[in-house]
């Protein structure tokens, strides 16, 4: 028997329950109360493709040191689910806990003797006082946290003054679910001692809120001034559009009239939902759909009208497991590739890479003006691990100042004081052309928007020397696109060094992790977080000024870095790819172990052939 | 067709409506269609439709897909914005336009290729929504722009130039309108101007998913004997159940009909559609009635033309979302943006 | 008045005519007639996206050195349209010659004084003899291919022999052509001098046939035993369809029943033909779809479940001028990216590059054999140059003793005699499975395709490490497509030299037009004709052994390049683009006039910029 | 739902039909569905279907698209290929394996997610071109497994969990293949496997296109009080117009019955349908009476379920390419390949 685990407000705990047997809030609620005692937690839940009756698992790191990526381990498990049981034991690390319902005895055998087991009675605890099948099932929940509370020694008042919170409104239900905790805490109390791991209050929360990556891009989307959203539903995606709903219907009703000051549309697929938003946006309305990868290939011609029409678009992108249905439930951002280039012919999109909820709201703004001001597709790539799992990140701000800016349009007034509309004339060297929204004038302005080739002036044209005038128009655009991008963010290590690592999205909790410990190991690493494409220079200059740069991908193809070489021209020989792509989050020891052995194997191995390995 | 462009300059003789505007206002550029195309003479009649109705040109949207059809938005209303999207996606793009300015007339015009076949799931949301607009399919029963093949509204048995036989069940889109609550439902013929204009012009004025069925044939790839959607077969199986008056601005019905042989029906924007019966015993208000005959009707070898069915109440899309009044590509930040301060509260309920 | 071009079986003409005008018979019975003469040549037709009443134009390279690319420039314009007449006349070469109908006096102010005019009156001639006007049209078409033939020379005998073959069976139309071709030809004779360009008899043909690219490839479809074909129309590629139901009525009815040995449906759109092609793989028949860019977009959902359930599928792109519907009668080599990469997620898919009809055929048929043997979506990516234009390519042969290789099936006897099936298991280290048909066995083999993740016996799976081993398996299989694809071409230059050039497709008759010119100032280029993706180590060692490597490809955004150094880790700094995009096809001319530019510049400028600048 | 999987071992006892194969051979994996979903009642109906007709399970093949429903498949018919393909989309993929061999029976399994939404272009042309399958719509008029958003099924006015308004008129799918030219077309219920089997029986014996419609209540997201695809109202508004009983082997139809009540139906196979009929004048064999009267009684809110209509004689899509009778995907080299004596000849003609 390995000796207990000790820690304080450094672990992580992990619920096996079974899918749709109501323990998510429980689990919330246990959480959250870390949370609230100043404690920063990071909690991810792992889930299946299915509806009921499956294991689902919702893991809890607390990390006072602010570490809010996937750890990998599990110090404390609490096993709710039979069916697996034996997996679930296997993830504990020596030394670390197992908590389960101990009313029907389980034979030693499917123990394990290098791990603290802690039994709790919750089922015949919950039938002694309730009777309702339904009510035993969620209050055993509540049992379990009560206990964990008292094993882990977390502030009670704190858990109450959540749970009064949660049931504001349904007050009658405050008093069974504080007993039901009572009866955790009560038992544990009684018959257990405390764990070696501990949660003790602190300071390190600060003022950051505690929510999923869909409700803040729908909230930005809000911010960015989006009246139409066009979407259909598909996981990972769906909470974003329903996020929209609910804060459209809390900021955007109009006080007098009561009326809507949106249009959200269910489209029957994803074709017709990015179909609205091009018409909504080319009619001057900012719109968005929101989908995942699936989705995004149906969406592929239509993008390409987008781009080649110059018709301003938000598609947001909450990245699952690929390809094809792939793992629907899982993480990764492996539609990068798909993205940048989507549909035939010549085509590039800008993207944003938010690494957080804090990101997706303010980039879910962004997004918008960029698009309005570019005048084409721009891509927003969430992924699952940022989209529907709560992160605590920094509190919502608004400039409210800042008005919206739609970019070059031609109104009435303009028209009339003889302004004249070159719809694709590049008069400012910005490759933009001035467009109008239709019905603006009587008699100018009105021009014939279409897929097929066109002139300065968007008059049909199958004229070489037009048409390449016009789409080497749409490249000096990109570049302008380049200076619209959020700049990448450096952190340079503490010692000067001839190694590098680019990385973005949601792989920088556990980079920022790693490169901690890599530092105290004595291996120095500048950073550089790409924020989207294109790059700017500041990233082909951090390449350029490292004999080696790692980039830090979760795909299996390291798409990233195939963009950053084929936009720059960089000799991918020195940009060593280290890929994650399992559909779990990346995580510190990961990132750790492969620059390690990189490091090693470097001496040894030719640069192209570790390139080509990893 | 002739190559020269025709002059813009004004002949102050020529008669002006309402607004001052001529029919010239209404036209647009030069069809590049082949000589005796259906599709030119529904593009005049949506001009003299537009010009009738003393419609202000750039108030008018004009969407289409991809196809000979969805050419022609280049070919009328000049002063209009026009989208040629993709094919089979006109639906969806126009639904957004609508949403975006509840204050446009917005007129889709597709092809049987268009809407029957690749478009056919876009073509019956977009009716299922109840999307303000007039919807004009101009059906020739063939792919005109790619040369002749067989389309989802081609005759089953017909052959194709190359030697493909035709073994898929004709779609009849009108049926399919129906069933899908299109709200006004027409069939029209590029042959028969006089009846077409009246009925561009109530699809117009009424508020929903308008649907025109326009037989329109084409002369290069579908106009020979046989074919159901050739000149000389819509003229002789083209059975009116009635015949259509617009008028606007209420004049005074002063002229008195037999008895059952006139309807008046109003529609939600005031217009008076006046229905001459031809088809004495034709109801346009009993949808499944409508459904029936025209099922029999269709069996039997008979195009019926006319409006076929309306329902005057029809609400659209911006009802049912209860959109403000005020189009939303007007809001602007201060409509739009929340701000600051309810952020702050946001934030605390995330603690 | 400049002197007159002199020139004999090396000039260009080209007919100006009105589309839908019944010109194209006539201008093909003139090319013809010259390749009868032993003379080759190319034809190109330049058609607007309409069906009547627009200008096109009929190219014709005359050339006994058997130049068939695209030269530039026209020594004989044969006027036929009005609408174009300023800018027809403007293309011709001085001294060149001007053809036109004379009938209607034209001012002279309409000429240019550094050609040569010669004026037949076509219309009075025919009005003289037809009064039917559809006649009229017609017959004005053949006179003028009558004085041409006069003016230039041609064998009289050959033009009504290619005359009485044409109109086999309609033997009571022959009379009247011949007819009108001797009034062409008696005017000419009457009134006119023979011009300085000439066609004399050679022996320069052999026997190569002259057939377009789309035809070549249905023949190819046929031999490569496919049954199944769903497709829709889209231009280019629509006559591939139609060719494929012609070849298939001609070799496939059987001939007791009568019968068809083939399925062939036009879908409702793309969707359902990949559609259709995918299950019709899937269930054991060799089945394919043809297409052009926007169709190849509305796949891509479709060809990421072909790639990741692993069924076999042929995906003929036609590629015309993009983005979106682009340019649909001009050509270009766009879709590469698009289809190499085609679908969210992790994904990579197999290309084929013919050069001519002749590898349209072969490759057509060979893409069915490596669809099955690598169980994936294979692309055949024409253009439409290669694939609407007739080409003097190499007589089609066929080894009879060739079976058709359905790859990794079990059958009933296998199953029987206890072969397991382990659908998504690498048993022999090329990262291919084995599969069943349905229907083969009533207890054994069968299994469940699905685009989810699944694992090696195809059951579902969310199990992290079974996703990442079956993933890296398809990298494997990836790399056993490598050995399939036929070896790229090399022909070094007569000097050794520290240049190469790489191209594909459509580009090799003016590449090796260029090359010889090159050669010939003492530019020594090494050529490789890449003849699919994935690359192979010689494509890479090709551009190790040199010190700077030109890139040719039509589109913008050197797309091949891209894909050579994603999948290579070549710098991209030893490759430079030479990039031509405004969709004609490419000339000798101008690839010349890049290649030299940039060997200048390369001494002024760093490489990177001159890749970013071509 | 229980995890530990069922002993596969056969008990001596268990009933085995004509083939020798026992209820449990037709059996699949376990049901990952929620307890209760009507979904799996519909598994059960098809495992007894197929158990009853004495079918070799692996001369069926189960295709579907993404959904609850589409993930059925893998749940029934264990000996079975299946194919769970892409959202939307299981016709083209089903036309497509029935082209390859012509010889096995296809079941098509989707929802109305999957078939009247983003698949309703793909559902109308394979009707159209009348396939040679079973389509079977498990109907819960709702996303299930995104978690209860509207399908196009959904009722007009609905509302949905997260509080969004349905507004667009839902798509009747029977209306719509009747039009469409379906050969088949019947509607079952969940909850009535007594009705559902033998439906199902006869459309696997039916020769063309067969559609059904079968109304399978979501427990999760649409079982509600007044949802129309609830168990309750179902069961409340389920008008049954005739019960079937489907006999293969000709057994001489012994017991007799009441003038007009029962009807017997041969089709193409030889298979015989005995229709006991319950609405006495119901004519499954008159297309547009039958659309008539399922109109009206869908107007009055009532659910028809049965045989709606069948035409025994129904063709299919290989009868219309006149394809030869061994599958296509049994032609070997010999068949297929023209051979380079040909290609000699073909040279020829391009000199
Ligand atoms: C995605 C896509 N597929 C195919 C095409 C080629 N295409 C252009 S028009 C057309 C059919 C047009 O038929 P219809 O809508 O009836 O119009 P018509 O020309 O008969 O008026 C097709 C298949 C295309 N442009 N885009
Ligand atoms: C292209 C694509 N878009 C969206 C999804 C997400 N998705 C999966 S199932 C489904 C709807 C299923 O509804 P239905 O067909 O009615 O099946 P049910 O679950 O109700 O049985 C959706 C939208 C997807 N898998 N693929
Ligand atoms: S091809 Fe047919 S549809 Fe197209 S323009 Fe000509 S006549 Fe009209
Ligand atoms: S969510 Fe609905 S459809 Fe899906 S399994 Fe549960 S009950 Fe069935
Ligand atoms: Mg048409
Ligand atoms: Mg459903």
């Amino acid at each position: 028997m390995s000796k207990p685990l000790e820690a304080v407000n450094d672990f992580v705990v992990k619920f096996a329950n079974v899918n749709g047997s109501g323990s998510a809030s429980a689990n919330e609620l246990f959480a959250r109360s870390i949370l609230r005692m100043g404690v920063p937690v990071a909690s991810r839940n792992i889930f299946p493709s299915n509806i009921q009756g499956l294991p689902t698992w919702y893991e809890v790191r607390v990390s006072e040191a602010g570490h809010l990526g996937r750890r990998g381990g599990v110090d404390l498990m609490v096993a709710m689910n039979p069916q697996t049981w034996n997996a679930d034991i296997g993830e504990i690390e020596p030394g670390g806990y197992l908590f389960y319902d101990s009313t029907k005895p389980i034979p030693p055998s499917k123990f394990r003797d290098d791990i603290n087991v802690v039994g709790v009675p919750l089922t015949a605890i919950v039938n002694k006082e309730f009777s309702d099948p339904r009510q035993r099932q969620l209050f055993k929940n509540i049992i379990y946290v009560g206990a964990l509370a008292a094993l882990l020694n977390m502030d009670v008042a704190t858990i109450e003054t959540l749970i009064s919170e949660q049931f504001q409104g349904k007050d009658k239900l405050i008093a069974p679910n504080v007993k039901a905790l009572h009866m955790g805490i009560d038992y544990a109390k009684q018959n257990l001692a405390p764990l070696g791991i501990r949660v003790r209050k602190a300071d390190a929360v600060g003022n950051r809120v505690f929510i999923d990556g869909n409700s803040a891009a729908a909230l930005g989307a809000v911010y960015g001034g989006a009246t139409v959203c066009a979407w259909y539903p598909i996981t990972p995606s769906t909470a974003l559009a329903e996020a929209f709903m609910k804060y459209c219907r809390r900021y955007r009703m109009d006080k007098e009239t009561g009326k809507a000051k949106f249009a959200i549309v269910q489209g029957e697929d994803e074709l017709a939902s990015i179909g609205i938003v091009l018409g909504a946006a080319w009619n001057g309305a900012r719109a968005f759909t929101c989908t995942s990868g699936p989705g995004v290939s149906l969406m592929t011609e239509f993008v390409g009208l987008g781009y080649y029409a110059e018709i301003p678009a938000v598609i947001m992108d909450v990245q699952r497991g690929g390809p094809s249905t792939g793992m629907p439930t899982r993480t990764q951002q492996a539609d990068l590739i798909g993205a940048a280039y989507a549909s035939h012919g010549d085509t590039k999109h800008p993207m944003l890479f938010p690494e957080d909820p804090g990101e997706c709201f303010e980039m879910g703004a962004l997004a918008f003006d960029m698009a309005d001001r570019l005048q084409t597709p721009i891509f927003l790539m969430l992924d699952l691990d940022i989209g529907m799992n709560d992160w605590l990140t920094k509190p919502f701000q608004w400039d409210d100042s800042k008005q919206i800016d739609r970019g070059k349009v031609l109104n009435y007034e303009d028209l009339q004081s003889g302004k004249e509309l070159q719809r694709y004339t590049d008069l400012d060297g910005d490759g933009i052309g001035f467009r109008t929204y239709p019905g603006t004038h009587p008699t100018k302005g009105s021009y014939f928007t279409r897929g097929s080739s066109h002139d300065r002036l968007a008059k049909y044209s199958e004229n070489g020397p037009v048409y390449v005038e016009n789409v080497q128009r749409l490249l000096r655009k990109f570049e302008t696109a380049k200076k619209m991008i959020p700049a990448p963010v450096r952190r340079d290590a503490k010692a000067k060094t001839k190694y590098g690592v680019l990385y973005f999205g949601s792989t920088s909790p556990s980079m920022h992790e790693a490169l901690g410990v890599l530092e105290e190991q004595g291996v120095h690493l500048n950073a550089m977080r790409l924020r989207g494409f294109p790059f700017s220079d500041d990233v082909i200059n951090f390449v350029l000024e490292h004999e080696q740069v790692f980039f830090i991908e979760q795909n299996r193809d390291a798409q990233c870095r195939t963009l950053l070489v084929t936009e720059s021209n960089l000799d991918p020989a020195r940009i060593v790819p280290v890929l994650h792509y399992d559909g779990t989050p990346i995580t510190a020891r990961f990132i750790i172990d492969k620059i390690s052995a990189l490091l090693k194997a470097r001496n040894v191995a030719p640069l192209r052939e570790v390139a080509g390995r990893a | 067709m002739t190559y020269i462009p025709k002059p813009k300059l004004h002949h102050p003789s020529l008669p002006k409506n309402k607004l001052g505007f001529t029919h010239r206002d209404y036209e647009g550029s030069v069809s590049t269609l082949c000589a005796g195309c259906g599709h030119d003479s529904i593009s005049a009649a949506i001009i003299q439709a537009c010009y009738e109705l003393d419609l202000p040109p750039h108030r008018i949207a004009k969407l289409s897909g991809i196809g000979c059809s969805s050419k022609t938005p280049d070919y009328f209303l000049g002063n209009s914005h026009g989208f040629n999207s993709v094919h089979g996606r006109m639906p969806s793009v126009l639904t957004g336009a609508n949403l975006a300015n509840k204050d446009l007339i917005y007129l889709g015009v597709s092809g049987d290729g268009d809407s029957a076949s690749i478009g056919f799931g876009q073509f019956a949301h977009s009716i299922r929504r109840g999307v303000n607009m007039v919807y004009v399919v101009e059906n020739n029963g063939v792919y005109g722009l790619t040369k002749g093949q067989f389309s989802a509204t081609s005759d089953k048995g017909s052959k194709s130039k190359y030697g493909a036989l035709n073994n898929d069940s004709a779609i009849d889109m009108i049926g399919i309108a129906l069933q899908l609550g299109a709200t006004f439902v027409a069939r029209g013929f590029s042959g028969d101007k006089d009846q077409l204009v009246p009925l561009i012009k109530a699809a117009m004025n009424h508020h929903g998913a308008a649907f025109i069925d326009c037989i329109s044939p084409c002369v290069a790839f579908n106009n020979h004997a046989g074919s159901t959607k050739s000149f000389d077969y819509v003229r002789e199986h083209n059975e009116t159940v009635n015949r259509l008056d617009v008028m606007v601005d209420h004049e005074p019905i002063t002229a008195d009909y037999a008895p059952g042989t006139v309807e008046l029906v109003t529609q939600h924007d005031g217009s008076v559609l006046r229905l001459r019966k031809i088809a004495a015993h034709y109801d346009p208000s009993d949808r499944i009635a409508v459904m029936n005959y025209l099922q029999e009707r269709a069996a039997a070898g008979e195009i019926v033309t006319g409006l076929l069915y309306v329902d005057p109440e029809g609400q659209d899309l911006h009802d049912y979302l209860n959109t403000v009044d005020k189009p939303l590509n007007e809001l602007g930040t201060a409509d739009l943006v929340p701000g600051n301060a309810a952020l702050a509260k946001l934030n605390e309920s995330l603690r």
